[in-house]
């Protein structure tokens, strides 16, 4: 039987996160790859945004920051569960989104980029210095999940890096299959319609502005949960979260590993969140070799390291 | 003037041109005629040097062209109107036509500029508008009037008379005509074939990448099966 | 009233040092229609690169010269090593080699120099200029200037000459441009070595106002492409009044209203600004017919 | 040649006009198109009928004068709206979705009818899956429509110039349109495949579907038009059936040429 | 073999404050490995650049815990990687040593996690006390918005009301900033202002300094221990930073100590053997990386043992230990081991550090 494409990187992906562990010389592993799997649900709502519909957001980390804080702030002001905190930070992120996103969205490429990123440092700013609330700079504790508690009633004894690494695994999992679904229905070849040719997808029917609302409020879903995720398993957050470099290093994560596709993007979350591990051995070149992987990466695979290496394996095109 | 052997050329792993030998002789005017996707485009953009060949040799008034890049082939004289106009839209009309004599600094480009404005008055109307504003058939004209301005001694045309107006098609083929006279060397590809012909002196036909017939324009006109593949009659 | 003359030296001061980065960022970007992130790096490079050949014992011309000279031969090597071989690139891929090459200039950086924080002296003094009842480094009036003399050379540049217009045309169409005969790899070369240069420039200007060290250049690279895009990117006058207006939003804020929110001040303007026009004060849409 | 007066005015254009920076593009220009008949517009280069298409079709704000669309105003109405009113159009420059694929591209045509919420997009759900599916069915015959079924899987980005005409026309043709508009739809073409687009134009008119044609192959429009309209300079300058048309003077004098008068 | 482990902010926006950090933990290991370990065990550092980010910085901790296995973990150059880091030698049971200034780190006390520099919140004692002194009742403040000014600023605003003081003004500045006089301008203009305090580290407190100069403000200037170096005075300017005051430490004024300064000693060797090895002038930062050094090392001879708990009672035990910041006595109530008379209050003089009496 043959696979879907949709199939096969799901499969991939599943295989890759139930395997790996079993490779792991210690807990500290199952860190990292949680990391990157949270950082792998943010660049898949970059998939959706800049990917399908070709809209450039510099300001994405703002809802990451808007996830983040939602589970920092709401089990201590508003006494809910963090479990809850998520999906509160996910509704903020969505209606900032929209209302955000109707003004803007109407810019294109660097208009488009430059608006975002205000929004995103204003996001930041007030994380900042609303200290009072948000703990400034110095950051902020968050409450514990209790899932991993819950499910040791269960009889499942998780260390907490096991935990969260076959938690965030199971989100990445569940966002990379929306998605996939979302790449091949209507809505999502109205979106990629839209990339190529505002006027021609209008004139098809496709509202273009709405569309492009709804991958950007889509998008900063996955960004507030990925935020959300990650202020959970560390127990404490700064408005970095919130900060340009994020929104820089999320964009930049999706077009290395191929921002047209999950795969890809989730790929290149990988890459740029191993790099910075592995370097260590070199620090004081780090950031040298960073630099040099990002530009032969797209020097020699300019559509991303997954779709250029596949197209070579496949022997389809240059 | 310019010999094309053996020349092949691909997008990506997908071989379009397979062999093409083809010639045009100083002053003279040829013609290519073909099907959508028979492989003309590709075969003018290989001559101007802006896609890649991978095999054959062109040589143009006697030297090698293959080694030459894109930019350099307008110093030995080729011009080129491309398909899809390729225009400067952001730029005015008057910029445009001054980038097609970028190569030039002297008194003859005001001249040349002149000519353009009598042969497409309408330009001089829009000296000073962004070309992108044009309509699509003055987009064709100062697309030519362009490639013109280069002073070509042999010209590279991709369907020059694409959505102009009758009067200006029959305008546009004077002019390719008069060229002769200048001797400039036209090389015209063509989806108005019946038009071409009447002005070539020879033509060849290309079927999925290959030329499959040729010979003088006269004959190409009657032969039958050009007649019902081509002109339609 | 002396307040508020102060808060516009201070505005201004800034603003120039914003406006030289957006200038910077105009040229590459009309050439090839890429927004060059690394741009603020050529600042940082101008500043550190002036302080250390200084602090070697060059006098302060000199050293401010090489390093102008070497920020733009960086600056052609990256096009000749990164952008060039990555031509037909998608834009975005573009602006993340851009990127890598700001870390990769900053990773050199501190290995090459060190991290700490650094300055030299102002060119004319540390005296102030008092005029009515607020005062102005002279230092300022440098950087004012050179804002001014390179706003007035790219416009001329521009505008004026065959050659700008070629600039123009590379980023409008490079297969026509090469079509008429304009070899698109040096423009862009040409490019990137006055980009480079520019850049380089506004850090040996900045730095005794602003001092320096490797990590600043991604302030700059922010706040100039701030200013560029509510100027409108690629117009001259747009990078010079973009400049000069966040710096002065900034500075009229931190007086008047809050000096925690003055960033915010600054975005939410351009926000506003690109609400009613989309493309920036001067810039033009792109007439596209269909 | 049907009465053109017996039935029901689908599309009505009163008084169009529109102008950029002091040029009147167009001027108080006003026809009617009924249903399954085919209304040309002809006339000299920049006489204002793309304008006057991207003013019928929302992509322009005209500056004056109305558009009616079975009897409803929809003078500056989005594109979209439009649309969802059964008016469809192609481009004289071309409007491709590059990346996608051919098929794709024509699917896209069908975004009306298969369009749902994005949730249920994401969710994958059975009936968004079954929506998917038939406009794909649709798509592919229309493509063999055109001549592209062997092209479906290719990136549209790579197709040849009068290849990518066709792909315009299969994708409005997805839409199911009240009206089609056709800019330069055989520009590109040879002789053998601008008859191959005037069967196809034709059976699209036969089966009900109003045409507005903008088209400079003079064969092609005396072939196929039921009603020709002629601007100049922004200005309607006749009107009629082919055979008027062609024989007024000032259309011959604007437009044709003396080469058509001697038809 | 005994494992040490650290992470700073070797590079990023902290690096200013990590980089001597970094070196200084190097320099340290390589002396004492030369001189036959500690008990005759060799020491092994492990050291990691989080550059800044509290989220590497936790990733970092997890692997010096959990891969690395090191018996102790020095770092956390700002607040924010201290507190990443801490959640995680909390739950590790591992002790945790920061060079971070602000006083939720050891406040209230966690069991495994020391801290080295002084607390904002003595900064700003040490800094009102000598303003008291002077009788100035009304100061305005001007604070870098990055976590240590940001803190400091809250810190100094919750006590100032001790000495009498009001603030009567306070601006902040982002630190990258490249012009402060609007808000001086500001301050200047403010009823009755009679000193200015700047919370703040990094080129901003340089800047501020210069504009002060620029604005002729003649009210007297302090700043913090966050640019208690000798760079600060080349950057400020000796004549723009002549008297400006702050709260600093024994490293600065090396030279001026008296001969029977417990601190002298300890002091001059550390100077002296960084500033020929790396041919740049210490910084307190420096000096807060050799004191967690010093205390990890004494307590580990101490403890004889690589347990971790053990190593914890030991730290807990450290008494009358001479640092560079001041002398250290730990309890199992105090992970400080600092009190204010570790400040020494100095002021610039003549482009030169000097003790105001
Ligand atoms: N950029 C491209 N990438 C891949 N394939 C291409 C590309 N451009 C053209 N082709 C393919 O090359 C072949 C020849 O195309 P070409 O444009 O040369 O045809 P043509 O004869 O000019 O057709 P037309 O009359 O429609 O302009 C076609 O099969 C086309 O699909
Ligand atoms: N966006 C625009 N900006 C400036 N001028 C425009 C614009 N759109 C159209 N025009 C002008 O309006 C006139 C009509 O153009 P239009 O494209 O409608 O002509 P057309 O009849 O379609 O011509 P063609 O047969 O060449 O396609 C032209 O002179 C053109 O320059
Ligand atoms: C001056 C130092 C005490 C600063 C400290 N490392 C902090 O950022 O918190
Ligand atoms: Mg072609
Ligand atoms: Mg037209």
């Amino acid at each position: 039987m043959k696979l879907t494409p949709k199939q096969a990187t799901l499969l991939t992906l599943a295989v890759l996160i139930a395997l790996t562990p079993f490779f792991f010389p210690s807990g500290y592993y199952y860190r990292v790859g949680a990391l990157i799997f949270v950082n792998g649900l943010a660049v898949t709502g970059i998939v959706i945004l800049t990917g399908y519909a070709g809209q450039i957001s510099l300001g994405h980390a703002g809802f990451a920051g808007i996830g983040a804080y939602a589970c920092a702030l709401a089990p201590v002001h508003l006494g809910i569960h963090p479990a809850f905190a998520v999906v509160l930070g996910a509704v903020i992120s969505a209606v900032l989104a929209w209302l955000v996103g109707r003004p803007i969205l109407r810019l294109k490429g660097y208009y488009l980029a430059v608006a975002s990123l205000g929004f995103g440092i204003l996001v930041s700013m007030v994380l900042n210095n609303e200290r009072e609330l948000t703990g400034g700079p110095d950051g902020i504790d968050v409450a514990d999940l209790g899932l991993r508690g819950l499910l040791k009633d269960f009889g499942l004894d998780l260390t907490n890096g096991e935990f969260w690494y076959f938690f965030s695994g199971l989100c990445l999992l569940l966002g990379a299959w929306l998605a996939l679904n979302l790449y091949n229905s209507p809505t999502g070849r109205a979106l990629r319609a839209l990339h190529g040719s505002e006027i021609a997808a209008r004139t098809v029917g496709v509202d273009v502005a709405r569309m492009k609302l709804n991958a950007f409020v889509v998008s900063a879903v996955y960004a507030s949960v990925s935020g959300s995720l990650l202020a959970l398993q560390n127990k404490f957050i700064t408005p970095d979260v919130a900060g340009f470099m994020h929104s820089i290093e999320m964009v930049t994560m999706a077009v290395l590993g191929g921002v047209g596709s999950v795969l890809g993007a989730i790929f290149g979350a990988g890459i740029l969140t191993l790099l910075p591990q592995v370097l260590t051995v070199f620090a004081e070149y780090e950031q040298l070799v960073l630099g040099l992987v990002m530009m032969l990466v797209m020097i020699f695979l300019r559509e991303g390291l997954l779709p250029s290496i596949l197209r070579k394996l496949r022997g389809t095109g240059e | 003037m310019l010999t094309v052997e053996g020349l092949r050329s691909r997008y990506g792993r997908i071989e379009v041109l397979h062999g093409i030998d083809l010639s045009v002789d100083s002053g003279e005017i040829v013609t290519v005629v073909g099907a959508n996707g028979a492989g003309k485009t590709t075969l003018l953009r290989c001559l101007s040097g802006v896609q890649p060949v991978t095999a054959g040799q062109i040589t143009f008034r006697g030297e090698a062209l293959t080694p030459v890049p894109a930019y350099k082939r307008l110093r030995r004289g080729l011009a080129q109107s491309p398909e899809g106009r390729q225009i400067f839209t952001n730029l005015t009309v008057e910029e445009n036509l001054r980038l097609g004599a970028f190569l030039f600094n002297d008194d003859r480009v005001e001249k040349d500029m002149e000519d353009a404005f009598q042969m497409f008055p309408i330009l001089r109307e829009k000296r000073n508008l962004a070309a992108g504003g044009l309509s699509g058939g003055q987009q064709q004209m100062l697309a030519m009037a362009r490639a013109l301005m280069g002073r070509p001694s042999c010209l590279l045309l991709d369907e020059p008379s694409m959505g102009l107006a009758p009067i200006i098609v029959s305008q546009i083929f004077d002019v390719v005509k008069g060229l002769k006279a200048l001797d400039v060397t036209v090389l015209l590809v063509e989806q108005n074939a019946f038009g071409a012909l009447k002005i070539a002196d020879r033509g060849y036909v290309m079927e999925t990448g290959r030329i499959t017939m040729s010979g003088a324009a006269e004959e190409l006109i009657a032969d039958p099966r050009i007649r019902e593949a081509y002109l339609g009659i | 009233m002396s307040e508020l003359l102060q808060f516009l030296f201070s505005g201004v001061t800034v603003g120039a040092v914003y406006a030289l980065v957006a200038l910077g960022f105009t040229l590459i970007y009309n050439a090839s229609d890429v927004v060059n992130f690394a741009q603020g790096e050529f600042v940082m490079l101008g500043g550190m690169i002036t302080w250390f050949a200084y602090a070697a014992g060059l006098p302060l011309p000199l050293a401010a010269l090489i390093a102008i000279v070497a920020t733009a031969a960086l600056g052609v090597a990256i096009n000749k090593l990164a952008i060039e071989p990555a031509r037909g690139a998608p834009v975005v891929s573009l602006i993340i080699i851009t990127i890598g090459a700001s870390i990769f200039i900053q990773g050199g950086a501190q290995l090459i120099f060190d991290k700490q924080i650094h300055t030299f002296p102002a060119f004319s003094g540390d005296e102030p200029l008092r005029i009515g009842g607020a005062t102005i480094l002279p230092q300022s009036l440098w950087v004012i200037g050179g804002a001014l003399v390179i706003f007035a050379g790219l416009w001329v540049f521009f505008t004026r000459t065959l050659l700008g217009r070629a600039v123009l045309a590379t980023s409008n169409n490079r297969l026509a441009a090469q079509l008429v005969g304009i070899n698109t790899n040096f423009v862009m070369t040409l490019s990137f070595a006055l980009s480079a240069a520019i850049g380089a420039l506004a850090g040996v200007l900045a730095t005794p106002i602003t001092l320096t060290a490797y990590s600043v250049g991604i302030g700059f690279a922010l706040k100039g492409f701030a200013g560029a895009m509510l100027g409108g990117m690629g117009n001259p006058k747009g990078a010079l009044v973009g400049g000069f207006l966040i710096g002065l939003i900034e500075a009229l804020t931190a007086g008047y209203l809050s000096s925690q929110y003055k960033d915010a001040a600054a975005f939410i303007v351009i926000l506003l600004v690109l609400f009613f026009l989309p493309h920036g004060l001067f810039g033009r849409q792109a007439t596209q017919r269909v | 040649m049907s009465d053109r007066d017996s039935q029901t005015t689908l599309l009505s254009v009163e008084g169009l006009g529109i102008t950029f920076g002091g040029l009147k593009a167009v001027n108080d220009v006003s026809f009617q198109v009924k249903p399954g008949e085919i209304v040309s517009v002809i006339g000299p280069n920049g006489a204002g009928k793309t304008t006057l298409f991207n003013m019928i079709s929302g992509i322009y704000q005209a500056g004056s004068g109305r558009v009616v669309l079975n009897g409803e105003d929809v003078t500056g109405m989005e594109p979209h709206l439009l649309a969802r009113r059964g008016m469809s159009r192609t481009f004289q420059n071309l409007q491709i979705f590059q990346s996608m694929s051919v098929l794709d591209n024509a699917v896209t045509g069908y975004h009306l009818q298969e369009k749902g919420s994005i949730l249920a997009d994401m969710l994958g759900l059975p009936a968004s899956r079954r929506r998917a599916e038939a406009a794909r069915e649709g798509a592919m015959a229309l493509l063999g429509r055109v001549g592209l079924e062997r092209a479906a899987e290719r990136e549209a980005g790579n197709l040849s110039y009068g290849s990518l005409k066709r792909l315009e026309i299969a994708r409005a043709l997805a839409l199911n349109p009240k009206i089609l508009l056709l800019d330069e739809p055989a520009a590109g073409c040879n002789a053998v495949e601008t008859a191959e687009i005037d069967h196809l134009v034709a059976e699209v008119a036969a089966s009900g579907v109003a045409i507005l044609l903008v088209e400079h192959d003079m064969k092609m429009v005396m072939r196929i038009s039921n009603h020709i309209v002629v601007l100049d300079h922004g200005e309607k300058i006749a009107e009629g059936d082919p055979a008027t048309v062609s024989k007024d003077p000032a259309v011959i004098a604007a437009y044709l040429g003396a080469e058509h008068a001697d038809r | 073999e005994v494992r040490i482990g650290a992470s700073v902010s070797a590079t990023g926006p902290a690096a200013f404050l990590g980089d001597p950090e970094a070196k200084t933990l190097e320099m340290l290991v390589e002396e004492l490995n030369a001189a036959g370990g500690i008990n005759g065990e060799e020491i092994k550092l492990v050291l990691y650049d989080d550059g800044g980010d509290p989220n590497k910085a936790r990733t970092f901790a997890t692997r010096l815990v959990e891969d690395d296995e090191v018996v102790a973990i020095i770092g956390g150059t700002t607040t924010g990687t201290s507190m990443s880091i801490l959640s995680v030698t909390e739950d590790a049971e591992i002790p945790f040593i920061s060079l971070a200034g602000a006083i939720d780190i050891i406040d209230p006390v966690k069991p495994f996690t020391f801290k080295t520099p002084h607390t904002d919140r003595m900064a700003c004692q040490k800094i009102f006390e000598d303003m008291k002194k002077q009788g100035y009742t009304k100061v305005g403040m001007i604070s870098g918005t990055d976590g240590f000014g940001a803190s400091m600023q809250a810190q100094c605003k919750s006590v100032v009301g001790d000495y009498g003081i009001e603030i009567v003004a306070d601006e902040t500045y982002d630190p990258k900033d490249a012009d402060m006089t609007a808000q001086l301008t500001k301050i200047k203009g403010a009823e009755g202002v009679q000193a200015v305090l700047n919370p703040g580290f990094g080129q901003g407190p340089s800047i501020v300094t210069r504009n002060y100069k620029q604005l002729a403000i003649d009210l007297p200037l302090y700043q913090s221990h966050g640019v208690a170096s000798d760079g600060f005075i080349e950057l400020a300017g000796a004549d723009a930073a002549e008297g400006v005051r702050l709260p600093g430490t024994a490293l600065l004024v090396a030279g001026l100590l008296a001969d029977d300064d417990a601190q002298k000693p300890v002091v001059t060797t550390y100077k002296t053997a960084y500033e020929d090895k790396f041919k740049a002038p210490v910084s307190t930062f420096g000096g807060y990386a050799r004191d967690a050094f010093l205390i990890l090392t004494d307590a580990l001879k101490r403890a004889g043992s690589a347990e971790p708990a053990v190593i914890r009672d030991a730290i807990e035990s450290t008494s009358g230990l001479a640092g560079t910041t001041g002398t250290y006595t730990f309890s199992p109530e105090d992970h400080l081991g600092l009190d204010l008379s570790a400040f020494r209050m100095l002021e610039i003089k003549d482009g030169k550090w000097a003790l105001v009496e």
